[in-house]
């Protein structure tokens, strides 16, 4: 093939950080028009490095990037845009307090006639446009920071497409989607390659990448490890090629047999700020030994729910006891203190503090244990022997503790949360999207890691977006939709996703005698 | 002694009063909204007001004409504000750091540069000519009316810029596409930027405004209030518009009402000094011990607000 | 670990820096003093070298004037590490000091306790009144800023009231209290200088800082609190009491500093507008990077900058207000980061192709 | 070059050798900036002419006027005293004499001046101070006595005068003591609405200040006693057209615009510039005042009242004698007005509150 039907040639690309870290090393990317392309890699294997550098966010050190024939400098995002690329970023890139249709056209704004003024009608227009045409659905007039994760995504493929972007990057753009939506956005994907347009797309989800991409460029430790065909290729080798070895793709747990009550949860209300009644009469029990994995199209109060368990929100009624105790409106301390631990679903705001050494994020909710104190001062040795520990125990990959955690691949920070969230002997784990944005080996270790936990006596809540995940892991499982449970299931075994996706939508709705399972206790 | 108090706070030239000890901080204080705004905290203000207030007199002087001396008041704020920018957005001094330079600059810098373009040390009493002075308004109807004429009419022409530019900013950053700009830069950097916005672009350009604006205050100090330039002249304003944009939320409406709860404090100090029994130095400090206690009764009666809103629903 | 030969080019740029600022500052002085030359030998070397010798005097002079800026630059460094924008240095400064000295001069007490005494109360109430702008902040959201300047005013009015009504020596005609007993005068640490044993207690305070700071859960939680406060809380630290804390120990710091200043330094209270300290420590704590032990460092550059200025004044002419504007050059491009931020790039490449070239040969070697 | 503050040249040594008198080295230490147009000015002035006529070589260093600036004042007496240079150091105000006292002490042999300070006697160093509180009752003898004057256009016949003062301090009250008695001397049943600015360089709100008393308290004569801040009440005065001012320390309707000029009535003058000439002189004569205190008033020429211009054009023949009157009286030692410096009881606080209008 010529040169020619590479859209996008990157050439020998080296990147290196001021802080000295080199997240590409001669990599070679090609892509061709009209193709879907994914580009597939360990945490911190450089991707999202490689995309910034191909929308103008970083500068490569050495190296050449050649557009659509063309050899470009592209030394900011607004000469990335005027090429026609268009980039969906793994964390968000929104401004919370404006509405979705001021983020929509940031940038662009359509004006009044007089040139002046920004027309905010126009701006809605145009998001409702594309909006519809891309069937991705948004409501312009929400304020971002009111609006639930799914559709921050949307707004923000919406927001590439509207810049008239023809070469579409997708950094992890599932990741935060249910399975529905992810099912619609690939129709739209692959409409969006029928027109003409090309697909950059990063995935962890080895289902995902075999199901829409065409080619594959699979990254580890900063260098391409080869281009290959899609078809061409079983799970199991691309695996391999971004691991360096075999991966388990199913988690192997045996029978649970789950005893006492931990968590109970009775007739928990909640109606917020916008008069929606985001949790209805909620009870439910999570018993020592078990998982109980919540499934449900986000924003049908999963969040809501986590947040009242770890006092991030007060609700209006109800009771959560741990082990007997209330902790609703309890400080965070005493709450952790009952041995309840949190992987939140937001990693960036509550799950690390950016700023800090990993051995500080590592360290936040033991620091004043009296193993790392020795009197006032703190017992250095220990922190340092434990941190390293945990570093090498969840393969964090990093210089040393002394990193900044802010630094770390997004995959690597979750990591960091997790060693953390799991090594403190929790008797209940909540875990919202635990594994959300990690790669395979990285999930493949957390899933082991919670059942194990799990079958050592831990009793564990997981919240997950993924239906594999929920039904995979979970021992017993109850689906929520507009704050009440939809269904309990008490064996995961009869699941699949069809019958998961009638309760999920609402279109389903179990007995009260059925639902009443899920109360094991009085 | 309480019917004294009263009685002075409903007279007219209270309300006059209130309205000129508001004015020059209100530029500020926009000054303040506009660069905080866009991510910038123009601690500076003070400096920049002292400098454009030097200038507003010197450039008035040379050309005798007052708008002359309030333009080159302005571009001087705008041109001590690109200095901060410079170092602060590309060579990424401390903006703090920045902002305290560009103080001492209005502090030491001021009387240097008065000697040098006048060999006047110290103040420009000698230099001022009505034509130097910006010029008081008489509005046509407003004049008429008995008490709210005498509040309201007969300010300096930059009084009603003042207020006028309240409107214009709010204008600016909510209506324009500009101003969603600066939201944006100020709230999330890296989301304005991965949509082609520059966001030291956008910077500069507040930053400018920013000053701009305090330039505007400056002037009002040395050409209308003061009606001469002289070392400290601007005496903490600029600290108490920050003070002020903190207040009002980072809103222009905002800041404005903040401004004028610390005139209204001001002016009522001022005149209770004139009666029996009251300490001047405690009387001086009324102005900023109602600013705290504005600023505690606001702050309760939102967080109040919330929790009275989520008590209805239930 | 940070590489040396990026560690030598930070300090590298540090001169290239301080150089730069000082040729702008010379041309600023070219314009003004009758001799430039003898200007420059008085900014740059007169403060410690003079007619050959060393200027001891001058030293202790410069390391006298650390002292209260060391204190409040270790006061803004533990509050703004709490990500709290608190501009109360100022008040407690003049606040401790004016308390010291009013227990100086009323309460006699033995020599030794007497000082001890006033120092505390002194630095006890500069951490009390940062009680109502952190408890306002942590209860009812409203900024600490405001807060906090408006307070400064309000202290400052209060002293001068009670100064004026209540402690004023009124056979002065400066507005100033009786002189302090004997007893409550911090001695001088080496006699016939302005060096007191403040000095001492101030390079004792930044020790205790930094360690507070890095080496306990308190100091730890203040960081985390002011890296990201959410995380702080779901972490279970107790994020309100925290922030107080970190509020109270700049307070306390700053009341410190006054105290010490107050009695190391003067005989009677006569400070009658805002010391100005507070803002000084500011400017410490930014060019300290927020980092304790490299306090008293910042303190010595700007303190060293102080008396080259006022010794450019004194023998070559230089006008005061000059002062002011050197200052501001010095600090603008001294503390410009992107200062040869390419070169710097430049390195940082280099080293890390080496690193990448060692391990491999290391791997291929282990392979082989 | 660009340094106001300095003005040492070799230029008239030539013609001072020819007279065989010694030109003296003089250090002029400012604890603030010039430019006050008050008393640094002043004693800047003094030097200036003491040079232009051959009999000094002088250097003034300005050291600051702030808090923080205050902490260097000892360090430049010190550094300016061991360096040996000069025949005498001048500073001045009341916030100087403790740090002179400890220098002068290590320094034995080093002549010192300090003016307007009274607190230490030191055997190298002479006192000067002015009696401002003389000062004061004469302006306040002026000014009791035209606030009634209705003959004179803008004046009106209510009995309150104002007074501006940069901060209630000693000082500043000893200039509101004496004024507050000269103008009950011209009418015992005086009003007199006293404000301070609480800041030496906010004319703003002086302005606010005076406008205040003008219009709510009907004062017609307005003395500022606040450094830059007076400024602020004349123009109070010139914007409302129902005020004169009175200014303080040098002859300010020299200093101010014209229209400002045009409405202050007269200044109350501290010579400090002539007091060093006269300090000079002395010293040539022989007559060394080191080691003493020395009160400089009416008849020393220390202090004194503008009486051309203004003064001369708009007072009433039998005001001018009243002044007149009051001027020989305080001269010859036939009135002698109590002074708020050193006064250790609350008279002035008493006095200043029960005239209040
Ligand atoms: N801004 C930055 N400064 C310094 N180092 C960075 C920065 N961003 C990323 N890195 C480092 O570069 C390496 C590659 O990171 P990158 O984000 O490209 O990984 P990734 O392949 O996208 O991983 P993930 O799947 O976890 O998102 C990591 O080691 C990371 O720590
Ligand atoms: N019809 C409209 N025309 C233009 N802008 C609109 C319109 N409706 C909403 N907006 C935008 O929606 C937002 C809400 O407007 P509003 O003035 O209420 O903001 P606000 O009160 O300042 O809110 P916040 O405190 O969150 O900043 C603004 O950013 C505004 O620009
Ligand atoms: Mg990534
Ligand atoms: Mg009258």
């Amino acid at each position: 093939m010529s040169d020619n039907d590479f859209v996008v040639q990157m050439k020998g690309i080296t990147k290196v950080y001021p802080n000295g870290i080199a997240a590409n090393q001669g990599v070679d990317f090609n892509v061709m028009r009209g193709e879907i392309h994914a580009l597939m890699g360990e945490n911190g294997a450089g991707k999202s490095t490689l995309m910034k550098m191909l929308f103008g966010l970083e500068q490569p050190t050495e190296g050449e990037i050649i557009i659509n024939g063309e050899k470009v400098s592209l030394s900011s995002p607004t000469v990335a845009i005027a090429k026609g690329i268009g980039m969906v970023h793994q964390h968000f890139m929104l401004v919370p307090s404006l509405t979705v249709a001021e983020n929509m056209v940031l940038g662009m704004e359509p004006k009044q006639g007089n040139k002046l003024f920004i027309n905010y009608k126009k701006a809605v227009e145009i998001t409702e446009e594309f909006s519809k045409r891309y069937n991705l659905y948004v409501d312009p007039h929400a304020k971002v920071r009111d609006i639930p994760v799914g559709m921050k995504q949307k707004v923000e493929i919406l927001k590439a497409l509207v810049r008239g972007a023809k070469i579409l990057i997708l950094d992890e753009p599932t990741a935060v989607l249910t399975t529905q939506e992810t099912e619609e956005l690939f129709k739209e994907l692959i409409h969006l390659k029928e027109q003409g347009y090309t697909l950059i797309f990063i995935s962890h989800k080895l289902n995902e990448i075999k199901q829409i991409t065409d080619r594959l460029t699979i990254m580890r430790g900063g260098k391409s490890m080869g281009v290959y065909e899609t078809a061409g290729i079983s799970k199991e080798d691309i695996s391999r090629l971004m691991v360096g070895r075999d991966v388990v793709l199913t988690v192997e747990k045996e029978q649970a047999h789950p005893t006492d009550v931990v968590l109970s949860v009775r007739n928990m209300e909640y109606t917020n700020e916008w008069n929606k009644k985001m949790l209805d009469k909620l009870s439910f029990d999570v018993r020592k030994g078990e998982i109980l994995g919540i499934a449900g199209v986000e924003g049908n109060g999963q969040r809501e729910l986590v947040d009242m368990l770890f006092n991030l929100n007060v609700p209006d009624g109800g009771s959560a006891k741990v082990n007997g105790k209330n902790i609703l409106g309890r400080p965070q301390r005493e709450i952790r203190d009952m041995g309840v631990s949190l992987i939140p679903e937001d990693r960036m705001t509550f799950g690390i503090a950016g700023g800090g050494t990993i051995e500080e994020n590592l360290m936040s909710d033991r620091a004043s244990d009296k193993r790392y104190n020795n009197g006032v001062l703190f017992n250095l040795n220990a922190m340092h022997n434990d941190s390293d520990q945990l570093i090498k125990d969840y393969k964090v990959l990093c210089k040393s503790r002394k990193q900044l955690v802010g630094m770390l691949s997004g995959g690597n920070i979750q990591k960091v949360v997790v060693a953390r969230e799991f090594s403190s002997e929790p008797v209940l784990i909540i875990a919202d999207q635990p594994t959300r944005g990690i790669d395979v080996g990285a999930t493949e270790f957390i899933r082991k890691k919670l059942v194990e936990l799990s079958r050592e006596g831990a009793a564990v809540l997981l919240v997950s977006a993924d239906l594999n995940e929920v039904m995979e892991l979970s021992d017993s499982l109850m689906i929520m939709y507009n704050g009440k449970i939809a269904a309990y299931f008490e064996d995961t075994a009869v699941l699949n996703d069809t019958i998961m996706g009638e309760y999920m939508l609402g279109l389903k709705q179990q007995s009260v005698e059925e639902i009443g399972g899920v109360v094991h206790g009085e | 002694m309480f019917s004294q108090i009263i009685e002075m706070i409903f007279s007219a030239s209270f309300g006059y009063s209130i309205i000129r000890i508001t004015s020059p901080i209100l530029f500020a204080a926009l000054a303040a909204v506009v660069a905080e705004k866009g991510g910038v905290v123009n601690i500076g203000l003070e400096g920049i007001m002292t400098i454009s207030a030097l200038f507003g007199v010197l450039f008035a002087y040379w050309s005798n004409s007052w708008i002359i001396g309030v333009i080159g008041a302005t571009a001087i704020g705008v041109l001590i504000a690109m200095i901060m920018a410079v170092f602060a957005l590309k060579l990424k001094t401390d903006i703090i750091l920045a902002g305290i330079a560009v103080n001492l600059l209005g502090g030491g810098g001021t009387v240097f540069l008065l000697f040098l373009f006048t060999g006047l040390k110290g103040n420009t009493a000698s230099l001022t000519t009505p034509n130097m002075l910006t010029p008081k308004v008489n509005i046509p109807f407003l004049k008429e009316i008995p008490v709210v004429g005498r509040i309201f009419s007969g300010h300096s022409v930059l009084t009603y810029v003042a207020f006028l530019l309240v409107i214009l900013v709010w204008v600016l950053l909510y209506k324009t596409a500009m101003g969603l700009r600066i939201r944006a830069v100020g709230e999330n950097s890296h989301a304005a930027d991965s949509v082609g916005v520059s966001v030291m672009k956008t910077q500069y350009i507040a930053l400018a405004i920013s000053g701009a604006l305090a330039g505007l205050g400056g002037a009002y100090m040395s050409m209308y209030y003061s009606q001469s330039w002289n070392i400290g002249i601007v005496a903490g304003r600029g600290f108490i518009a920050l003070a002020a944009q903190a207040m009002g939320q980072g809103q222009p409406v905002g800041a404005m009402l903040a401004s004028l709860l610390f005139g209204f404090a001001s002016a009522l100090g001022n005149k209770m000094e004139g009666m029996q029994g009251f300490s001047s130095y405690l009387v001086a400090s009324i102005p900023y011990a109602v600013t705290i206690i504005g600023l505690v009764i606001y702050s309760m009666s939102t967080i109040k607000k919330v929790k009275r809103f989520k008590d209805n629903e239930k | 670990m940070e590489n040396k030969r990026q560690s030598m080019f930070e300090i590298f740029r540090g001169f290239i820096a301080i150089a730069i600022a000082i040729l702008v500052a010379f041309i600023l002085i070219l314009i003004c003093a009758d001799d430039p030359g003898k200007a420059l030998e008085c900014l740059l070397i007169k403060p410690i070298i003079s007619n050959g010798a060393l200027n001891t005097k001058s030293i202790f002079t410069i390391l006298a004037r650390m002292t209260p800026v060391i204190f409040t630059g270790l006061a803004v460094c533990v509050m703004f590490s709490a990500n709290q924008f608190n501009l109360g240095g100022e008040g407690s400064v003049m606040l401790g000091g004016f308390v010291a000295a009013i227990i100086a001069i009323n309460i006699p007490m033995a020599t030794g306790a007497h000082v001890f005494v006033a120092v505390l109360a002194g630095t006890m109430i500069g951490g009390l009144v940062m009680i109502v702008p952190a408890v306002i902040k942590v209860k009812l959201k409203a900024s600490e800023m405001v807060c906090s300047l408006m307070m400064n005013y309000v202290i400052m009015f209060a002293i001068l009231h009670f100064l004026n009504n209540k402690f004023a020596d009124r056979s002065k005609g400066a507005t100033q209290t009786y002189p302090f007993l004997k007893t409550a005068v911090i001695s001088k640490m080496i006699p016939g200088t302005e060096l007191s044993w403040g000095f001492l207690i101030a390079i004792i305070a930044t020790v205790i800082v930094a360690i507070f700071m890095y080496r306990t859960r308190w100091g730890y939680s203040i960081r985390m609190i002011g890296i990201n406060e959410s995380f702080s809380k779901y972490s279970g630290m107790k994020v309100g009491g925290m922030i107080v804390l970190s509020q109270v120990i700049g307070g306390m710091l700053s009341g410190m500093g006054g105290a010490i200043e107050m009695l190391g330094r003067y005989n009677t209270f006569l400070w009658l507008d805002l010391p100005g300290y507070g803002w000084t420590g500011i400017t410490v704590a930014i060019l300290a990077k927020n980092n304790p032990i490299m306090i008293p460092l910042a303190a010595l550059f700007i303190s060293y900058l102080n008396r080259g200025c006022e010794l450019m004044s004194i023998y070559a002419g230089v006008p005061a207000e000059m002062i002011d504007i050197i200052q501001a050059v010095i600090f603008l491009f001294f503390a410009a980061e992107h200062f040869l931020s390419g070169t710097r790039q430049k390195i940082v490449v280099k080293d890390a192709k080496e690193e990448l070239q060692k391990k491999e040969l290391a791997s291929e070697g282990g392979n082989a | 070059g660009c340094g106001g503050s300095k003005a040492n040249t070799d230029a008239d040594n030539g013609a001072a050798a020819d007279n065989e008198k010694k030109v003296y080295k003089v250090c002029n230490l400012v604890n603030g900036t010039l430019g006050d147009k008050s008393f640094f000015d002043s004693a800047q002035a003094g030097l200036e002419k003491l040079k232009a006529d051959g009999r000094i070589d002088f250097t003034t260093i300005e050291m600051g006027g702030t808090t923080e600036d205050q902490a260097k004042w000892q360090g430049y007496l010190e550094e300016v005293s061991a360096s040996g240079d000069y025949d005498l150091i001048i500073c001045g105000t009341y916030q100087m004499p403790d740090y002179l006292k400890n220098v002068s002490e290590m320094y034995p042999d080093q002549k010192y001046l300090i003016y307007d300070d009274t607190t230490h006697q030191l055997p190298n160093v002479a006192n000067l101070s002015y009696a401002q509180n003389d000062l004061g009752y004469l302006v306040g003898v002026y000014a009791g006595a035209m606030t009634t004057e209705t003959s004179v256009e803008g004046m009106n016949e209510d009995a309150v005068v104002g007074f501006v003062g940069g901060v209630d301090s000693p000082v500043i009250n000893d200039f509101l003591y004496g004024f507050i008695l000269g103008a009950q001397e011209s009418n015992p049943d005086i009003k007199i609405d006293t404000r301070y600015v609480n800041s030496y360089v906010d004319p703003a709100k002086a302005k606010e200040l005076a406008e205040s008393m003008i219009n709510d308290k009907k004062c017609d004569i307005i003395w500022g006693v606040a450094g830059n801040s007076g400024n602020g009440a004349a123009e109070a005065a010139l914007e409302t057209g129902k005020a004169f001012f009175i200014g303080v320390d040098s002859d300010q309707e020299l200093t101010f615009s014209p229209e400002l000029a045009a409405i202050t009535l007269t200044s109350g003058l501290k010579n400090i510039g002539n007091s060093l000439i006269w300090f000079f002189d002395e010293w040539d004569a022989g007559v060394e005042h080191f080691g003493q205190h020395t009160l400089l008033g009416m008849k020393e020429g220390g202090i004194g009242v503008v009486t051309d211009k203004n003064y001369d054009s708009k007072t009433p023949e039998a005001v001018k004698e009243k002044v007149a009157a009051a001027i020989e009286a305080i001269s010859s030692g036939d009135v002698v007005v109590p002074t708020a410096i050193g006064n250790q009881t609350d008279d002035v606080q008493q006095l200043r509150e029960s005239v209040k209008p």
